[in-house]
Parts: structure tokens; C-alpha cells; sequence
């Protein structure tokens, strides 16, 4: 036929364009996954011979060089408590009160996104001048697992924020409008209709949240300080993982094995929390939402 | 601070042997703490006269400046010049290390090495091993061209012994415990004195520091209990254990 | 009994309201908090500023704070070679492997590649920084010594800031409503033309949102950087040229700072969050005229 | 009338008293023989379109952001009779339906002039109780609109939004509902499944009960059978027509006929040109509108387009 | 007939000549005179519906995981006719049309048994060019589907996947298919805006305007009107009829009215109730469909229903 013609002279090079970008795309994920394995091979043989259940339990000894990582992690458990314990809610009602309650042009709207929007871009390491000066200093909790938990919460307070809120705007505007023909409350509507449709995004908020408060060093390092021992309280100094893997290598002579250890345990931990958490999700909604 | 708890902060040399020193002081007097917190030596100073520490580690002789506060030194350590071990270099002048740093010797092939352009590993402004470096070598930091800046012994440590060519100064006791490791690091003697532990202990070895903590005019009693803790032979083998010579008490 | 219901009634009323406060006041605390840093950065950074003038840290001759001398330009150059340095890198990576994902690979191949972009999300900083210093520095230094440098800081931050771009523009894309793709499809369109033609427009705005978070995380990020970068103030002349980023310069020297030096480093960091709030801004214009056209 | 208003009562309000329960009961064994029940009552209470305005529009101006949707629209509609809302697409039907429920208030941008009378009561004043003011007028959109929820819970959560939560009132409405709108067969013995899994008729059915079960005054229905297939279309039409009397109903719909079919009374909307401002062009008896239209612009609508 | 190929060929392959830009010239200037040039070649062209199937469909079963949707229908679809698609909702009438232009497979879940042949060539197999196939297939679906991009764009950006390039050649064809649909006159000043700010019967032209503009043999359009107003669906009403000789339609339809108006043949589906199977009842001339329909299904559904 007449437009074959035209078509088969286009044809080949699209063919040959499509097939070169997928092999483009595929080099790129094999390249990128080449490289995260590399690194993770790295990791496990480093660090595996150490890893063991001992490991997990017993204290630090010999500055890290001997011993375990049992009240590193539970320090990490604490910080990482204490800074979700704060920036859920916060975050979380920011966000909804963002895509649900005031309007996106408000001037209260616009001026908590503007904020939002800076801290997602303020460094790490300024967290951390922060966090010493005001809660450290100003509020004289000194070095303490609270001061460090509630730099965090800062920290995360705007990617919880950003994901819950796209979350609920990704819920189509029809269950808000048949909600509020029916009557219902704009709180009902949030805790029986959005939330259950918007959770998944929620949840991945808060692992990625989860992810980037567990791999801080730079606001940690000025607030919850170093000190490797059990903590008593909360307001004891307490070290967390990822700033023991950095004293570790960097501070420590013969520090390498346990430092490759401790990233390996500190990944199998997210690896850990990421599938109990998307679990439970699973589980919530579908008891919610009835979907099979 | 309360009065079962001592907070350190300061210097990271001291800091490992601070964290032990405390494991001990604790059992030895069931129901203490001793929270130990690393930065720097200038931190150590600042968080004493601020009251957020009790005890200071100051890595360095005390400064004019510096007279608020009471120093007692219970270590020695002393810096090393190291390079890589496949380096051929066996001994540097003192001025050939000046000129390296400065970047007046760009080539190893100029002090008697391969034909290689050289490295140069320096400290971040601020550190005290900088500091006493540059006291001792008589530059200023400003005079030094370096190729790679570091901030702790072990990045520097790790630098080096990761580039065939690079040159830096560390910590003897964190070089030597590398360096019998297996890491491939040479240190280089410096006025001809072997850089060694020994020879630190001699007081042979040029270029040495003292290791201090400091407190304010009147210390706590708990804080003097610990330094005379720090200071008295149950601690000896502590501080030989991080490569650092013991100040003896007379 | 009327009245049982008439209290449930007023009930869901007065919770609107309550609640209203409630996210008020949570919302008022996020965004006060900006605030606060921006406070604290300028009062502790006031030392400095108070009888250093301005310009002198654009005009100084370099960075020795111990001599008196505060150039901070060389560190702002550094930071913004290697944050678009690594920007440019981690575009494509980052959407060819959120392409890969969503249109490419098999559902188990992607699940499983996902897996493994959310584990590299979680590996700290510090470990990237860790595996470059020993491993990419050396290799480099081979080539091109001292390999510490601008390029192994812009691979070490691409490697880091991937997983962030890769899951938002995963997130994105899957979102584009299915109806775009069938009829792309049935217009005949290549899986290619459909992509680009159709779902990276539809996307647009998701994925901008994750290179700017991108960006955010490269500009900011520290220990890594410190690691690997070498260090040294100066400007770039080359990819192989060490250099120091402000974060770094901040991790670096803050413990070990007193007095006037302490004071610039704040200053520092009062200058990347003035950085970072020039940014939002201009996104924000941004932003909004793509939304008026 | 009367039986009818106290029989409403008793299902709106079932915790009264424990009798009121048993009072049911007659309704549940109806159930249980087919749908006689609720066809009879329905189609045996009088028809009673009566010529009393239950909503008075006034002056009703609509804008999104700057730009005028709908141009002071002056309106009566009356108690128990079915208006028919029509017009070309864009003419600002469906923003008059929301703003008769004040949905309208969802849309940041847009703004009210004028008032809107119910029972009386100016709806647009703050001392309205918005959420009271929606549960006495139900509506029904085009796109069917089920939440993500088991059916079952698609009634009751509304329900107990408004008070009802006891377990047995809430199964009896649920079943009275969707009797009502012949779904109760189809899903009878899948309550619990999703109702995104139902066709597009039946959630469109399913959504015509959730608004019912609230037992509202009101009805508003935003064309409702245009996704519906030809036989899902007649039986919401059916219904439609059982309901009247009963409720007020106000309907759009973009199928003349239909409006013809089911209509007592009948708008036209227009959407000039230029600004693309809709305006109401005349209002009257379904015949009238569609018989002996007044306006060149409806006469040329009713009998120039195809149905 | 040969008339008609030649404007084919001056339309889908401009770059030919320069000639052949010259030769489209007339239509520019008609253009601008209004819409008489694209309606009367289209009418004067010969209605030309061939008994010679285009497309035969043979035994056609399709699978959505384990649940069959439809059951071995087997079907011809006539050159140059329209081929009307009724049955009420859920048997099958969408998947049957993406089976024809394998769309069935974006869906994973989705199987299919049995053959497609169209012009002779069975569509299942391997060795079909499926973009080739889908171009000359056009399809329209119920809802609007504009992409997020300019009016232009939505238009330009088949043509460019299919190697019409050169931007002169992009707006004729653009401008031609526009007015096809009546569309040109509405947006003309306004080609760079956003296609989503149409109104709903405009996206729904210009989602046809994109099928027409990539010059197809066959066209399924899935309820095309569904969505729009009686104006708009007037409008797109008469475009199909003016389409039919030259293209292959095959239209899905809930308005039983309309597709007697405009169809050639009808197919009739229905679903069985227990296992929401869809199967074919009755294939024949429209005529005979709706007045002496053969089963008794068919009957009841074409008579019983209210259009
Ligand atoms: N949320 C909104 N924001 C801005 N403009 C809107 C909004 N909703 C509707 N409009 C505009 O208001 C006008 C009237 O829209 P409306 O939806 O009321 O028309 P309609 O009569 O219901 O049309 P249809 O028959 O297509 O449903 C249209 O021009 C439309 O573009
Ligand atoms: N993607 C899918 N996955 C699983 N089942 C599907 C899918 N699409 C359609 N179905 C099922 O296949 C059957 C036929 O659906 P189809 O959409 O073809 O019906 P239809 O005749 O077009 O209905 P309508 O008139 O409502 O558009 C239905 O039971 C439907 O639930
Ligand atoms: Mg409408
Ligand atoms: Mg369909």
C-alpha cells in the first residue's frame, strides 16, 4: 500500500532505536547492580566471620576493635524511636493538612511547603550545627540519645511530609467528593476512605525515612554523641550504628572487620524493617479496604 | 554533670584510650559513668570552659593563651612521617620534607625514589598533629601545597597505604599498629631517629606531643580522681595498649 | 435517644475543628523549625559576621582560617561542580533504571531490582565513603594521581544519591494512568515513543521532584564526600583535581574550631542554607509558571 | 403520606426504642420473599409532585478562580417533582448540582454569589450545618464512585458517619437499599467483596443506595445513566420513577428522551459562546420545554439534536 | 474508489513530491473558506460497503487469568461497513475490540485462543508487526484519553513514530484531521494548549482526530458518545457516518437507537449470569438485528430496553 512506503522507510530505525535504548537501559541497570553488588560482596567478605549472634549482643570492647555492637544497636533503636515517636505525628498531620484541609495557594499553606521544601534541602551536617546548638546547648540536654532522636525528627519531618501528602493527593478527588456529599466528616473521610487508599505510599515514606535516619552520621555526630556503652537513660550520650561504622574506619587502627560487620548488620536491619513494615501494610489494608 | 558521671570530649587520639581508661575507672568505682566523646582537641577546650564537659583531652601542649584551664599530660605520643611500603625512600632530611610539602619536590625521582609524582597528605586546619607539624618542620599551613587533605589518622592512614606515591604524618602508635598488620606502610625516620615506639619512650624521637586532659582551676573530685586514675600505673598497660608512652608520676 | 444521635452528629463536627487545630499546630511546628535553624545558624555565626565584613569571604586570597584569611568561594565552586557533576551522571542512570522497572523488565525482575535499589538506599554514607577511599581512590590514582578528586566525589555521590531519584521516578512513572499507555499503544507507538513521547511528559513533574530531592542530597551530602574528594581548597581545574564542598569543610574543622574559625564555619553553614532557600525559590517561580502556561 | 413519613422515620432513626426494631421486622421478612416489599410501598404511596418549591435558587452566580461558570441563575424546584437538568456540555450543570449540597466547597477557587433557599433555609449562610444540609440531599455522580470498600461498608460507613451504628439497623438498611435498586440479588452472597469488582451498572446502583440509605429529602443525580448499558440504564430509570414523590429529585442528563420520559419539570442551561458562561435560558414543565419551548435556543436544542 | 486512493496517498505520504505539497494546496484555501472542503469529498466519495470481510474472527476465546471473558465468537467484519457492537455491560464487547488490534497485550493476565485474520494475515502470530497492525487499526475508547501534551503534539506525535517528520506536512495533516472531526474552527487559535483543557466532547474528537490522522484502514471506537453531550454526540454521529465507505468501522454502542441509525451490521453479545462468560448470540444485517432478530435474546434486548 501507498503509506507501507513511508512507514517501512521510518520502520527499520525505530526498530533499531527502540532495540539500542533497550539495550542502553539494560547496560545501565546491569552496570548499576554490577556496582551495588560489588560493593555489597566488599561488605560481606569483610565482614561476615564476625557476624554472628554474639556479635549482635555483646558490648564493644577495646574501642570497637573486640566485642559486639548489643549497645550500639540499642542506642540506634533508640534515636531511631525517638525521632519517628516525634515526626510521624508531626509530619504526618502537616501532611494531611497540606492535601486535605487548606488550600495548596493558602499563604499558611505556602509558607509551611516553602519551609518543607528547604529543609529537604538542608545538609545533614547542618542538622547537626543545629541540633548542638539548640537542643544540645540551648536546651541543655548535652549529648544525649534525645537530643540526637530529636535532630533527627527534623531531619525527616520533610520526606515524611512530601510522601504522605503525594500519597494523598494520588487519591482520586471523586472519593472526597461522594464522602462529602454523603455528609461525612472531612475526618472520617481521612481515617475510612483516603488513609486506607493512600497507606502503601505512607509506608513508603516512612521506609524511606526509616532508611535515611538509620544511615546518618554528619547530625548525629554533634549530638548523640559517641559514647559506646549501654545507655541508662535517655539522656545518656549514645553511639549509633553508622556513626560507629564511621569511628570505626576512620579512627580506629584494625577497625575495618567490625565496621564491615556492623554495615552489614545495619543493612540486614533496614532489609529487616522494610519487609515487616510493607507486611503490615499489606495486612492493614486489606483488612481496611476488603481488596483480595 | 551529675555526680556519678564524668563527661569527656576532645581530642580522637585520646578518645580510644579515654573510652578504656573509663571501662576500668567504672570498675573499679561501681556506680560511675565515664561518657566519652571524641571531636577535637580545641572542642575538649571549649566544652571545659563551657561546663558541658567535665575533663577535656587535649591532644597538645597547652596555649598562651589557654591558662583558665589546669592541663595534666598522662601520655606521650609522637607524630610520624609515613609512606607507602613499596616506597624505595628509606630516610628524608628534614629539609627534603619541608620542600616536599611545600611543593618545591614534586617527584620521588628528586629525594632518590622512582620516577613518580608525589602526593602530599595533609591535616585538616584546626588539628593539633597540623599544628605541631607545622611547629616543628617551621612552615605555615598556608605555605603547604597539598594534594589531599584529611581529617582523622585512619583516612590518613588508609590514603597512603592505598597510593604508592602519597606521603603524610600520623599518630606512631596508629601507624605502628597498622603498619604490623599488614598494611603496607613504612614509617620514615625523622633526624635519622627511627620513628618507633621505643624511641619515643627514650624521648629520643624529635617530634612528640604530650597527651593532656584538662579541667577548669577546680576540678571536681570526681574528675581528680579519674586523672589520678589516668595517671597512676593501673593504667600503664592501658596506655601501652594504644601504642602511647606513659607518663611516669614522681 | 434523639439526642445520643444529635451528639454524634455534633461529635463529627466539633472533631473537624479539633482536628483542624491539631494539624495546625503540627504544621505551625514543621515549618517553625526552618525558622529556628536559620536562627541558630545566624547567632552563632554572629561572632563572625559582626567585624568580618562580607566580601571578605569572596575577596580573601584563601582558606586559612587560623591565618585570618576566609575565602569561602573555592568550597561554594566545589560543592556545585560536584553536586551537578553528579546530577548529569545520575539523570539518565536514574530513569533508565526507573524506565527499567516499570516498562522494561519482567514483574519478578523488577521486584527484585527494587530490592536491591531499597537496600543501597539504606547503606550509609559513611560505607560509600569507606568503599571509595579504598577501592575507586586507588584505582584512579593509577590513571590520574592523587585520585582522591572531583570525579571520584561525583561517583561516590552518584552511587548515593541513585536510589533516592531511581524510587521517586519509579513512583512517578508507575503512576501515569494506564489509559495513556493503551492508547499509545493503540496508535501503534513504539514502546520508546511511548515513553518518551507520552509517559515522561505525563511524569514530568514527579520525576523533577525527585532530581531536585536528588540534589538536595548531593548538595548536603557530608561524610562520603569527605572521604573520597580530597580536600583540598581550591578551584577545580580539572575532573582529576582534588576539592572540598562546604559540608565537608564543616565535618572537617568544626571540632577541632574556636573562636572566629567557629564562627565561619557557621557563617558556611548559614550560607548553604541561604543556597538551598535561593533554590526552592526559583523552583517555586519555576514551578508556577509551568503551572500557568 | 403519613404512614409513609413514619415508616421514613423508623428507618432513619431505628434506636428510638426496641419496638421500633421489631417494627422492622415485617420489612426483613418481605425481603426474605423477593422484592415485592419495597416496589409495593413505593409505587403505592401517592404521587405527589406538588407545586411548592422546596429549593429556591436566587440570583445564584458561580465563578472558578476569575472566570463566571454560571450566570445569576433564578430557579424553583419543587417538592416531590423530577427536574431535569439540560444543555450542552460545559454549561455549568454539574457546578449547580454541587452547589445545591454546597460541594462546591471542596473547590478552592471557586466562589458563590446569590443564595440558594432550602426549606427556607439559606444554605449558603455560616450558620448551616453543611454536613446535615448533605445528608438530606443525596447525590449521585456520573462516574460511579464507590470507595475502595466491601459493599457492605460502602453503606455503612455513611450510617454510622450519621449516628446509626448499631450492627442489625445497619444490615436492614443495607438490605432495604439495595432491594431498592435491584442490586440486592446480585450481590446478596458477596457482601464482603470489593466494590470496585462490580460492573459499572451495578456500582452505579450501588452508589444510588449508599445516597438513599441516608434517607435524604433531596436527590441529586449527575447523569446518572450515561455509563450505564442499555438495561442497567432502564432500571435506574425505573427506579428514578418509583422514587419521585417520594424524594425531590433533580436530574441531569445529556439523553433528551430520558428527560423526557421521567420529567415533571425542565431547565435548559447555555453556555455562551465567547466567555464560555453558562446561564439558565428558561425553565417550565417538562412538556413545555420539550413541546412548546419559548426560546429559539431550546427549540433548536430539543429537536436538533439527535437523542 | 480510485479518486479516493489517490487523496490517500497525497495525504498519508506528502514528501513524495513537492508536487504533492502543491497538490494539497487547494485544501489549505478550502479551509480557510470554512468546513466544505473535508465534508464534500468525503460525501461525494462512493459509499462502498463490500460482503468481502476485512477482518475474520475465528473462534476467539480470551482468558483474563483463569476466568474466561469471552467464549469462541466467530465473527466477519466487512470492508467499508459498520459493524455496530451491543450487549449489555461486562460481555465483552471492550475485550473483543482490543483483541482485534492486540491490545489485550499490556494486559499480563491476558490469553487468547483461536484467530484473528485480518486482510488475510492472522494477527496472533508472531511474525505480525504489531505497531504496523495498531496503525492501521485505529481505536477510540470510551473515555477521552487526549495525552498530557499540546493539542498539536497529541496529534504530531504518532505521525512522527510513524515517520511523517517534516513539519509542514505535520500541520496539513493535523489541520485536515481537525476539521474531519469539526474540531478546527474551535481550537485553531489555540494548538499549543494543553489538550487536557478541553472539554470532555472536544478530547473526545481529538482523540479521534489522532486515530484519523495516522490514516487507518480499520477504526473500533469503544461508545465514542458515551461521554458527551447529545450536541457533541450529534456531531461525532455524523462523522462516523461520513467515515464509513472509506474506513472499516467497528463501533461499540449502549444507544440501541444510535446503532441502528448508523449501523451496516450488528453483533449481539451477551453474558451467561452464573459464570460471567461473554459469547456472540447473533451476528446479521442491522436491519435484521433489530426488527427480525432470530434468537430470542436478541429480541428481548433490542425491544425490551429503553434506548
Ligand atoms: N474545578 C473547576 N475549576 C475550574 N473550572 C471548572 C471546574 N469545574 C468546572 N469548570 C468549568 O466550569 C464550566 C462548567 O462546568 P460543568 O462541569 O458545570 O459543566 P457541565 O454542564 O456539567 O458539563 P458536562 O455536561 O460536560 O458535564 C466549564 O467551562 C468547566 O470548564
Ligand atoms: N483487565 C482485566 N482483568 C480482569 N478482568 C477483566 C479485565 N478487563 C475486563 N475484565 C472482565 O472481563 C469481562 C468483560 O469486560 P469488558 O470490559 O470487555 O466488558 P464490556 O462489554 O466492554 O462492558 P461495558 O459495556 O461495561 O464496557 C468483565 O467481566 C470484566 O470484569
Ligand atoms: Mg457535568
Ligand atoms: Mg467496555
Amino acid at each position: 500500500m501507498a503509506n507501507k512506503q513511508i512507514v517501512d522507510t521510518g520502520k527499520p530505525n525505530h526498530l533499531l532505536r527502540d532495540r539500542a535504548i533497550q539495550l542502553l537501559i539494560y547496560l545501565v541497570v546491569l552496570c548499576v547492580s554490577g556496582i551495588f553488588l560489588w560493593i555489597l560482596l566488599d561488605l560481606i567478605r569483610g565482614g561476615s566471620a564476625l557476624l554472628s549472634w554474639d556479635f549482635l549482643i555483646s558490648m564493644p570492647r577495646d574501642t570497637g576493635r573486640a566485642g559486639g555492637i548489643g549497645s550500639i544497636l540499642v542506642s540506634t533503636l533508640l534515636v531511631l524511636s525517638i525521632a519517628l515517636l516525634v515526626a510521624l505525628p508531626i509530619g504526618w498531620a502537616t501532611a494531611v493538612l497540606l492535601a486535605e484541609f487548606i488550600p495548596a495557594m493558602s499563604s499558611f499553606g505556602s509558607w509551611v511547603r516553602y519551609s518543607l521544601q528547604v529543609l529537604a534541602g538542608v545538609p545533614s551536617i547542618v542538622f547537626g550545627l543545629f541540633g548542638y546548638a539548640f537542643f544540645s546547648i540551648y536546651l541543655g540536654m548535652g549529648f544525649s540519645i534525645l537530643s540526637g532522636g530529636l535532630t533527627l525528627a527534623c531531619m525527616l519531618l520533610p520526606i515524611l511530609v512530601s510522601t504522605a501528602e503525594a500519597g494523598l493527593r494520588a487519591v482520586p478527588e471523586s472519593y472526597r467528593l461522594s464522602a462529602a456529599a454523603l455528609g461525612m466528616s472531612r475526618a472520617a473521610t481521612l481515617f475510612h476512605v483516603l488513609l486506607p487508599v493512600a497507606v502503601p505510599a505512607w509506608a513508603a515514606g516512612l521506609l524511606l525515612g526509616i532508611g535515611r535516619a538509620a544511615a546518618e552520621t554528619a547530625a548525629l555526630m554533634f549530638t548523640s554523641g559517641y559514647v559506646d556503652r549501654m545507655p541508662e537513660s535517655l539522656l545518656d550520650s549514645g553511639r549509633v550504628l553508622a556513626l560507629h561504622i564511621f569511628d570505626l574506619s576512620m579512627n580506629v587502627p584494625g577497625g575495618d572487620a567490625p565496621a564491615h560487620a556492623s554495615a552489614l548488620v545495619l543493612i540486614l536491619l533496614l532489609l529487616m524493617i522494610n519487609l515487616v513494615a510493607m507486611h503490615l501494610t499489606h495486612l492493614w489494608q486489606r483488612r481496611k479496604l476488603n481488596t483480595e | 554533670a551529675s555526680s556519678h558521671k564524668l563527661v569527656l570530649t576532645g581530642s580522637s587520639t585520646i578518645a580510644p584510650l579515654a573510652v578504656e581508661l573509663g571501662r576500668r575507672f567504672e570498675s573499679l568505682h561501681p556506680g560511675m559513668r565515664v561518657d566519652v566523646q571524641t571531636g577535637g582537641s580545641a572542642r575538649g577546650i571549649n566544652d571545659t570552659r563551657k561546663g558541658i564537659a567535665d575533663i577535656g583531652m587535649v591532644s597538645r601542649a597547652m596555649k598562651a593563651d589557654e591558662q583558665d584551664l589546669q592541663a595534666v599530660t598522662i601520655a606521650l605520643d609522637g607524630i610520624g612521617i609515613i609512606v607507602h611500603a613499596s616506597n624505595p625512600v628509606a630516610a628524608l632530611t628534614r629539609q627534603q620534607i619541608a620542600d616536599i610539602f611545600t611543593g618545591k619536590i614534586t617527584n620521588w625521582h628528586e629525594v632518590g625514589g622512582k620516577d613518580a609524582r608525589i602526593t602530599v597528605v595533609n591535616k585538616a586546619e584546626g588539628r593539633s598533629t597540623l599544628e605541631l607539624f607545622l611547629a616543628y618542620f617551621q612552615l605555615k599551613n598556608s605555605e603547604i601545597r597539598p594534594h589531599i587533605v584529611i581529617g582523622d589518622n585512619q583516612q590518613g592512614i588508609k590514603t597512603v597505604s592505598g597510593n604508592p606515591h602519597a606521603i603524610g604524618y600520623v599518630s606512631i602508635g596508629a601507624a605502628e599498629y597498622d603498619a604490623q598488620r599488614g598494611v603496607p606502610l613504612k614509617l620514615l625516620p625523622l633526624d635519622s631517629v627511627a620513628a618507633s615506639v621505643v624511641n619515643l619512650r627514650n624521648g629520643d624521637y624529635p617530634l612528640s606531643r604530650p597527651l593532656n586532659l584538662v579541667t577548669r582551676m577546680t576540678p571536681t573530685a570526681l574528675a581528680k580522681r579519674f586523672i589520678d586514675f589516668a595517671r597512676s600505673e593501673q593504667a600503664y598497660d592501658l596506655v601501652e595498649m594504644q601504642y602511647f608512652i606513659p607518663v611516669s608520676v614522681d | 435517644m434523639i439526642w445520643w444521635k444529635c451528639s454524634i452528629l455534633f461529635q463529627s463536627v466539633s472533631i473537624d475543628r479539633w482536628f483542624n487545630a491539631g494539624l495546625r499546630l503540627g504544621a505551625t511546628v514543621a515549618a517553625l523549625i526552618m525558622a529556628l535553624i536559620l536562627l541558630f545558624l545566624l547567632l552563632e555565626s554572629w561572632p563572625a559576621l559582626q567585624h568580618i565584613p562580607l566580601m571578605r569571604f569572596v575577596t580573601d586570597d584563601a582558606w586559612h582560617p587560623l591565618e585570618d584569611r576566609y575565602n569561602l568561594l573555592p568550597m561554594v565552586t566545589g560543592t556545585l561542580y560536584a553536586s551537578s557533576g553528579s546530577l548529569l551522571l545520575v539523570i539518565p542512570l536514574g530513569i533508565a533504571s526507573a524506565l527499567f522497572m516499570a516498562f522494561y523488565a519482567s514483574p519478578r525482575m523488577s521486584m527484585l531490582y527494587r530490592r536491591l535499589i531499597e537496600l543501597l538506599a539504606g547503606i550509609p554514607s559513611v560505607v560509600f565513603g569507606f568503599w571509595g577511599l579504598t577501592t575507586v581512590v586507588p584505582l584512579i590514582n593509577q590513571w590520574q594521581p592523587p585520585g582522591a578528586s572531583l570525579l571520584t566525589a561525583i561517583l561516590i555521590l552518584t552511587l548515593m544519591i541513585l536510589p533516592t531519584l531511581v524510587l521517586t521516578s519509579y513512583a512517578a512513572l508507575i503512576a501515569v494512568p494506564d489509559e495513556y499507555l493503551r492508547s499509545a499503544a493503540a496508535l501503534g507507538l513504539s514502546r520508546w515513543g511511548m515513553i518518551y513521547g507520552v509517559v515522561l511528559p505525563a511524569a514530568r513533574q514527579g520525576i523533577v521532584a525527585g532530581i531536585l530531592l536528588a540534589a538536595g542530597r548531593a548538595v548536603g551530602e557530608t561524610m562520603a564526600v569527605l572521604m573520597v574528594a580530597g580536600n583540598v581548597v581550591q578551584h577545580a581545574d580539572s575532573l582529576f583535581a582534588p576539592i572540598r564542598t562546604l559540608t565537608a569543610n564543616i565535618a572537617l574543622e568544626m571540632a577541632y574550631a574556636m573562636g572566629d574559625h567557629r564562627a565561619v564555619l557557621f557563617v558556611s553553614g548559614l550560607l548553604l542554607l541561604l543556597l538551598v532557600m535561593i533554590l526552592t525559590t526559583m523552583a517555586g517561580w519555576f514551578g508556577k509558571e509551568h503551572h500557568g502556561e | 403520606m403519613a404512614a409513609q413519613e413514619a415508616e421514613h422515620r423508623m428507618r432513619s432513626k431505628p434506636d428510638i426504642t426496641t419496638d421500633a426494631h421489631e417494627g422492622v421486622n415485617p420489612v426483613q421478612s418481605g425481603c426474605a420473599q423477593g422484592s415485592t416489599y419495597t416496589l409495593s410501598p413505593l409505587q403505592a404511596g401517592p404521587y405527589c409532585c406538588i407545586p411548592e418549591p422546596v429549593i429556591q435558587v436566587k440570583a445564584l452566580s458561580l465563578f472558578y478562580g476569575g472566570k463566571c461558570a454560571l450566570d445569576t441563575v433564578t430557579l424553583d424546584i419543587y417538592r416531590g417533582c423530577i427536574t431535569a437538568l439540560i444543555g450542552p456540555s460545559g454549561c455549568g450543570k454539574t457546578s449547580f448540582l454541587s452547589a445545591l449540597n454546597r460541594l462546591t466547597d471542596l473547590i478552592p477557587a471557586c466562589r458563590i454569589d446569590g443564595a440558594v433557599h432550602i426549606e427556607g433555609e439559606n444554605i449558603f449562610e455560616d450558620t448551616c450545618n453543611v454536613q446535615q444540609l448533605r445528608k438530606r440531599i443525596g447525590m449521585v455522580f456520573q462516574k460511579p464512585t464507590p470507595f475502595p470498600l466491601s459493599i457492605q461498608r460502602n453503606i455503612a460507613l455513611p450510617l454510622r458517619e450519621h449516628g446509626i451504628t448499631r450492627r442489625t439497623d445497619v444490615d436492614v438498611i443495607t438490605e432495604q437499599v439495595l432491594r431498592d435498586v435491584g442490586l440486592w440479588d446480585e450481590v446478596c452472597d458477596r457482601l464482603d467483596t470489593p466494590a470496585l469488582s462490580l460492573s459499572g451498572g451495578q456500582q452505579q446502583r450501588l452508589c444510588i443506595a449508599r445516597a438513599l440509605a441516608l434517607d435524604p429529602q433531596i436527590l441529586l443525580m449527575d447523569e446518572p445513566c450515561s455509563a450505564l448499558d442499555p438495561i442497567a440504564s432502564g432500571v435506574v430509570e425505573d427506579l428514578i420513577n418509583r422514587l419521585s414523590g417520594r424524594y425531590t429529585i433533580v436530574i441531569v442528563t445529556h439523553n433528551l428522551a430520558q428527560a423526557r420520559r421521567i420529567a415533571n419539570y425542565a431547565a435548559f442551561f447555555w453556555v455562551k459562546e465567547r466567555e464560555r458562561t453558562g446561564h439558565l435560558v428558561e425553565f417550565g414543565h417538562c412538556q413545555q420545554i420539550f413541546e412548546t419551548p419559548a426560546h429559539p435556543l431550546t427549540a433548536a436544542y430539543v429537536s436538533g439534536v439527535k437523542g
